[in-house]
């Protein structure tokens, strides 16, 4: 099938069916991104909407992409890593969410709508748990709607192609 | 431009299955930047490498992206195909469209066009990607083991016989530890001294072994492979070159009535001594808290009769500074004492001793010359009650542990009691008996069977003495909880193990951590039991946890081994993903205004302070460095710099910005 | 006024000081100036009343007013707090800055070191005002979307001029963000996109470290509430952390240590 | 120092002495001590061992009066009440909802402010804040210090620091120029509430800790419960008949000899009422207080 034959299809489900949320996750190489592995050996089967960026650490996940997939229209963004005491870097997510703490509240106090925001724990021994939160999740925005108040950022700002 | 190739694997019916690789291909064909893209059943075959290879070197590529498994799986395996083609293998990105595609989705459209988007993010990433090299760390091949007990013995001598440089440093004037006090050794019986003293000479002997007794560390400074240790060499007052350890001063020392540590206090030692004859080095140390000349300032008898005129009351302390590029820490532990049970008579019936006292009762070099005497009054215990778990697994007394050896060497006592008094008679309290081990539940049954022990489970709650003897107060929770009492001539307690008084301090001088008990912690509990979290330190022996000497031993060798694997390079190579703070040409030098708030988030100490000055050494600004042989790359403190002046290779602001503009 | 004055002139003859930074009337009867006195027959232009809300100790990392030597500077809470901060970040050594403290009845203490300036600080009332706290209850008790439309209209305004930043003590950074552009995190235009951006990242950048000066928020030429931000943060930062920026000399940033039980209860 | 009081039935009955060596000694020491107005059984052994909601009521009504009253701290002089005050307050500190259904049924507030405190710890204040300077008369003897269960036991309530070697009544009993003997058999079981079913092992029990004390050469027991007392002195010849032995030395509670200290007349500190006659070696006479 070419690719914009894929496209179409994709336009046409887009088109008929219901709203599919763009769901973008930061994720810590160690647990969550070896427990949605897991997921995989285990073929558990999950909605499609997710985009998984990989990084070392949670500790390593800047706030400011979070903001950044929300200004690339992402309609929700999940953050996931290991269970306190779990970090391969022994204490990254310890920092990582003193970080998340104030980012959220900051968010909420300005009326950015939170609960578009997901952060969980995920070890690499909980594929089931993974496939669950995003499927979970996914409903969730579903429900909520296309996240069309949030600005995006002007596509002529995107930086130019590196040479 | 980026010439950018994209190999997308079908993994046979694993991504094929659900994901169209064609379409996959197609597409990333028109992304820009993309040169070439092919897709083919298995990448990670033989044939599947050299596609990537040819491509490499035909179309000259400067960055790969493989359409494959998750990297956590083929990472390596394809980075290194794109290594052999001359393309650095840090420009070698993996799009993850088996785990994370076609394994947990449905073979419809959005499949497929999720396997696009995860190969576009890719793309955008392997572009900003730059080439990097495996960090190199030189090592300085010389290894500081702390503690001369056994586990510092055995690491010292291994390390050394694989031809490392060792510098062994012990606190007391001999090496040789607790393990020297001992008599005999559970399971097997045989004699302490006759397994550990040729070890000890062959640690004075070893060509590659430096010993420092009577000497602590002062402080250690820098990182794994390059280590600065302050050892402070406490002031012997002889000269150890001119002492031949004849011993005439010891015979002529005035002051014999201290009492002696070696012997738990048992036996006396005059001021100037060697704990025991064995003792390496067998030179004597002045103790000037006894020393008469040192109190009064008179005396100078042991120099009169010197022989070789070795004394030198006017010594000093000597810092010795030595450069280590690792660290093995075997310091070993200590035993509660008697006056930690007031239940137990508050260490006050000198009847009532602990286990290691009881070692040098039984010791043939011992203050009694191996003859079982009570310390009161010297006579020959008829009944001794040994009491095992005295403090340990009681978390009322603040020790939950279990010590882990008293079970076994408390039947080692009674046995040696019953051996050397036939006819007296020895009881046994216990919890449990936990007697894990080769030839250890053996052991204890010998102690029942054969010696006639007599086993009592349940604990004691009270001694007290009556008439010269030792009234023991318990329970024997076998029959049905009835109270027993028990007239001893001695009380044995199996103390609990614990960590030195000190143990803290010297964690902190290592910059490692240590448990609620105050031992130290090792790496990973399971899978790293002999290193530390600083990376070139590990730890050996009882400093750890409780431990006997066969695992003690085993512990040290472990460490041993790890230090000679890494000696067994030159220069240490690491991943090369590790946090940088940027540089600039002058006046800016880098955009680090040195706040350093980075300092306290990382885990591995590996922020430095780096001062750039003029070329007439004139401080221009103080920024921060990341040591790149400590840091790990969690990219923690990244995140947290606000002028983005550090970066993390391998994930870099730009790559990550990008594969999110590509979402 | 007098004690000011006196302190300042004092000071400049006996060469403690080579300058001191205080404030002047302005350009109208609602502000002051900041005034550079370099010479004893200067000090009798000082002032200080309740016009003199700019907090000096931002001139303090300036090059080129380091270059003029050791300076005093007129300080109150806020300003005092910034050098403790700055000491802290290793901005300022000890005994660099001779601050000169003034309470609300005029009252003038010379504090020369760190420690006296904590000393100082430790009798000071902490935390928000009640009128503070209303500020940001009014606000908390919108529903989300009015919280949005708030806000959407506030930072509509901004015309990323960055005079907040200008005006930010702690905005010292040699390069700030907004001028990182490889990547790009802040589009130089003032979007929508962009002006949210922005004063998150000025918001999260202070938190746990604003000593709430208030000067981004007089410094706002749209006048947008800024500062609320900032004071959200701080008071966010000191009840989960126990965040207290500016008031003593211990190095600790609340967003780079922990506490392994942190709260939690928003991770899944 | 205004405290509430709660005697309890002992002190009322068997150890009446305790009360009135109590009562004698408050006011030297700068007690006021107010009876709690209308208090109850804190029901002593009795009820635990029968029902949880009522072992726990009984002592909390108690507790909440004293707290109607205002009062910051009760003052239980005999242990076994003390422990029952003590464990109720434990208990509903550690459950609200416990605690909600307690006060249902005794309808009255306990919200637990009111603290309990025993005799030692009253006089362990008083040690710490000159007691010293109002003795008159030294209490110059060897006494063995007799703390039994309720005092160390359980640990959450224990009024003693170390459970094992409490130290409290010999600090206190220095200050008073008593010379406190070490022993083993301080905080030893005496037989407690057998006293009276089963006399047997009381006598069994109490006679170790008896013997022990005239062993290391102690002229006096010195207790700060009922139930010791009890078991020591009245039970006495019940001891002396197991054991075999004459076993002449009194058994005092710290009160009493804190008030001899204080120079208080033995009469008025109910030594006569002792089965155990309380001789101790021999002192000058003290010169009369002015009681006001």
């Amino acid at each position: 099938m070419a690719e914009s034959a894929v496209v179409e299809a994709a336009n046409r489900t887009a088109a008929t069916s219901a709203f599919e949320p763009r769901i973008v996750a930061f994720v810590c190489n160690w647990c969550t991104y070896a427990g949605a592995d897991l997921t995989g050996t285990s073929r558990i089967r999950y909605a499609t909407n997710v985009r998984v960026l990989r990084l070392p650490c949670t500790g390593r996940i800047d706030f400011m992409l979070i903001l950044q997939a929300f200004g690339q229209g992402a309609d929700g963004v999940m953050v996931s890593g290991c269970h306190p005491g779990d970090c391969h870097y022994t204490a990254g997510n310890f920092h990582a969410r003193r970080r998340w703490i104030v980012f959220r509240e900051l968010l909420d106090f300005l009326g950015v709508d939170v609960r578009r925001i997901c952060f969980s724990w995920v070890s690499a021994a909980e594929g089931a748990k993974w496939a669950d939160l995003v499927n979970q999740f996914v409903q969730e925005i579903r429900a909520l709607g296309p996240y069309r108040e949030f600005p995006r950022r002007l596509p002529q700002l995107k930086p130019a192609e590196v040479c | 431009m980026p010439r950018i190739g994209v190999f997308v694997c079908h993994c046979g019916e694993n991504i094929a299955g659900t994901v169209d690789p064609a379409a996959v291909a197609e597409a990333a064909a028109r992304f820009p930047g993309v040169v070439h893209s092919v897709h083919y059943t298995y990448m990670c075959s033989e044939p599947g490498q050299n596609l990537i290879k040819e491509a490499i070197r035909e179309k000259r590529l400067t960055g790969v992206v493989v359409a494959a498994c998750s990297p956590r799986m083929h990472e390596p395996t394809f980075r290194r195909a794109c290594a052999e083609a001359g393309l650095n293998p840090y420009l070698c990105e993996m799009a993850n469209l088996r785990e994370h595609c076609s394994w947990v989705h449905e073979k419809v459209p959005a499949t497929t066009q999720k396997a696009i988007d995860l190969v576009r993010i890719q793309v955008e990433k392997v572009k900003r990607n730059r080439p990097l090299y495996p960090i190199k760390v030189p090592v300085t091949k010389r290894a500081m083991v702390l503690g001369g007990g056994i586990a510092g013995i055995q690491a010292a001598l291994d390390i050394a016989n694989a031809g490392h440089k060792v510098i062994l440093v012990e606190r007391e004037p001999s090496i040789g530890g607790h393990m020297a006090q001992l008599s005999e050794t559970f399971p097997t019986l045989d004699c302490s001294q006759c397994i550990l003293t040729p070890r000890m000479v062959e640690v004075a002997q070893h060509p590659n072994i430096t010993l420092y007794t009577y000497s602590e560390l002062e402080s250690l400074s820098g990182f794994v492979g390059n280590f600065k240790a302050r050892i402070r060499k406490k002031a012997r007052s002889i000269d150890e070159k001119l002492c031949t350890g004849c011993g005439v001063c010891m015979q002529k020392c005035p002051t014999k009535k201290i009492p002696s540590e070696f012997n738990a206090g048992l036996g006396m030692r005059p001021a100037i001594y060697v704990p025991f004859p064995q003792a390496v080095p067998n030179k004597p140390v002045i103790d000037r808290a006894n020393c008469v000349f040192f109190q009064k300032g008179r005396c100078r008898v042991c120099e009169k009769f010197c022989p070789t005129k070795a004394i030198r009351f006017d010594q000093q302390d000597e810092i010795i500074e030595v450069d280590v590029g690792a660290v093995v820490v075997a310091t070993g532990y200590t035993v509660k004492p008697t006056s930690f049970f007031p239940e137990y008579g508050y260490g006050e019936c000198p009847d009532v001793i602990t286990g290691l006292h009881f070692e040098r009762l039984a010791s043939a070099s011992g203050p009694t010359g191996g003859v079982i005497r009570r310390p009161s009054d010297g006579r020959i215990p008829e009944t001794v009650v040994f009491i095992a778990c005295a403090g340990s697994r009681d978390p009322a007394k603040g020790i939950s542990y279990c010590s882990k050896i008293c079970c076994m060497y408390t039947a080692k006592h009674a046995m040696l009691y019953r051996h050397k008094v036939p006819q007296g008679r020895a009881y046994v309290f216990y919890m449990d008996i936990r007697a894990g081990g080769k030839m250890y539940e053996e052991f204890v049954r010998r102690a029942i069977e054969e010696d006639q022990v007599n086993y009592v489970r349940g604990r004691v709650a009270r001694i007290y003495e009556r008439d010269g003897r030792l009234v023991v107060c318990g329970v024997d929770t076998l029959l049905n909880g009835r109270p027993v009492e028990l007239e001893a001539d001695l009380v044995v307690l199996a103390t609990a193990m614990v960590a030195h008084e000190d143990a803290e301090t010297l964690a902190q001088k290592l910059k490692v951590s240590y448990d609620t008990d105050r031992f130290l912690s090792e790496a990973h509990p399971k899978l790293r039991p002999v290193e530390m979290n600083t990376a070139g330190i590990f730890v050996a022996g009882a400093c750890q946890a409780p431990k006997d000497i066969p695992e003690a031993v085993a512990q040290a060798s472990g460490a041993a081994s790890k230090v000679a694997g890494l000696f067994s390079q030159d220069e240490l190579t690491r991943e090369p993903v590790v946090a940088v703070v940027n540089r600039a040409p002058p006046p800016i030098w880098s955009t680090c205004v040195g706040c350093f708030l980075c300092e306290s988030a990382c885990a591995y100490q590996a922020i430095e302070r780096e001062e750039i000055r003029t070329r007439d050494g004139q401080l221009i600004k103080t920024v921060a460095r990341v040591n790149p042989g400590l840091c790990q790359g969690c990219g923690t403190c990244v995140a947290l710099c606000r002028s983005r002046s550090i970066d993390l290779q391998g994930f870099t602001n730009e790559q990550i910005f990008a594969e999110v503009l590509a979402l | 006024m007098q004690a000011l004055q006196e302190q300042a002139r004092k000071l400049l003859e006996d060469q403690t000081v080579k300058v001191v930074i205080g404030y002047a009337p302005g350009s109208d009867e609602e502000r002051a100036r900041a005034l550079f006195v370099r010479t004893p027959q200067q000090a009798e232009q000082l002032i200080f009343d309740q016009r003199c809300r700019q907090n000096l100790a931002t001139y303090l990392l300036k090059p080129e007013v380091k270059a003029l030597g050791r300076p005093a500077v007129v300080a109150g809470v806020a300003t005092l707090r910034t050098i403790l901060q700055y000491a802290v970040e290793n901005q300022l050594q000890d005994q660099a800055v001779v601050a000169l403290a003034v309470d609300g009845n005029g009252q003038v203490t010379t504090l020369s070191t760190f420690s006296q300036i904590e000393e100082y600080l430790a009798t000071c009332p902490r935390g928000l005002t009640p009128e503070q706290e209303q500020e940001l209850a009014r606000i908390e008790q919108m529903s989300r979307e009015e919280r949005w439309a708030f806000w959407s209209q506030q930072l509509s305004r901004c015309l990323k001029c960055y005079a907040c930043r200008a005006a930010c003590p702690l905005c010292y950074c040699a390069r700030c963000i907004t001028e990182v552009n490889q990547p790009q995190w802040i589009p130089v235009a003032a979007d929508p996109f962009g002006n949210l951006e922005w004063n998150v990242v000025r918001a999260m950048h202070l938190a746990g470290r604003c000593v709430d000066c208030g000067s981004c928020r007089e410094a706002c030429p749209e006048d947008i509430p800024i500062d609320l931000l900032n004071r959200l943060l701080a008071r966010e930062t000191l009840t989960h952390f126990g965040a207290a920026p500016g008031y003593s000399l211990r190095r600790e940033y609340a967003l780079a240590v922990f506490r392994p039980d942190d709260k939690e209860d928003f991770i899944r | 120092m205004r405290i509430a009081y709660y005697p309890g039935c002992s002190l009322e009955g068997s150890s009446r002495e305790y009360n009135e060596s109590l009562e004698a000694i408050a006011p030297l020491l700068g007690w006021e001590l107010i009876e709690v107005p209308d208090w109850n059984c804190c029901g002593a052994s009795a009820a635990h061992s029968l029902n949880h909601e009522l072992a726990l009521a009984l002592p909390a009504r108690v507790l909440a009066l004293a707290e109607k009253a205002g009062f910051e701290e009760v003052l239980v002089p005999c242990s076994a009440c003390f422990t029952r005050l003590a464990a109720a307050r434990h208990a509903l500190s550690k459950d609200r909802a416990l605690a909600a259904r307690i006060c249902e049924l005794i309808e009255l507030d306990c919200t637990g402010t009111t603290k309990v405190v025993s005799v030692l710890e009253l006089l362990g204040r008083a040690a710490s804040d000159g007691l010293a300077g109002l003795v008159r008369q030294p209490f110059a003897c060897k006494v063995a210090c007799y703390y039994g269960c309720f005092l160390t036991r359980p640990a959450e309530l224990a009024v003693c620091r170390r459970q094992e070697d409490p130290q409290e009544m010999e600090e206190l009993l220095r200050v008073i120029d008593a010379e406190p003997i070490r022993w083993a058999f301080k905080v030893e079981c005496c037989g407690a509430g057998l006293s009276v079913a089963r006399v047997d092992s009381v006598a069994e029990l109490s006679g170790r800790i008896v013997e022990d004390a005239v062993r290391r050469g102690a002229e006096a027991i010195i207790v700060a419960c009922p139930m010791c007392h009890t078991n020591l002195d009245l039970r006495r010849d019940a001891i002396c008949r197991r054991r075999q032995t004459e076993f002449s030395i009194p058994v005092l509670y710290v009160t009493q000899a804190v008030g001899l200290a204080l120079g208080l007349s033995p009469r008025r500190l109910g030594l006569h009422r002792h089965n155990v006659p309380v001789r101790l070696p021999a002192r000058e006479k003290p010169e009369p207080v002015r009681e006001s």
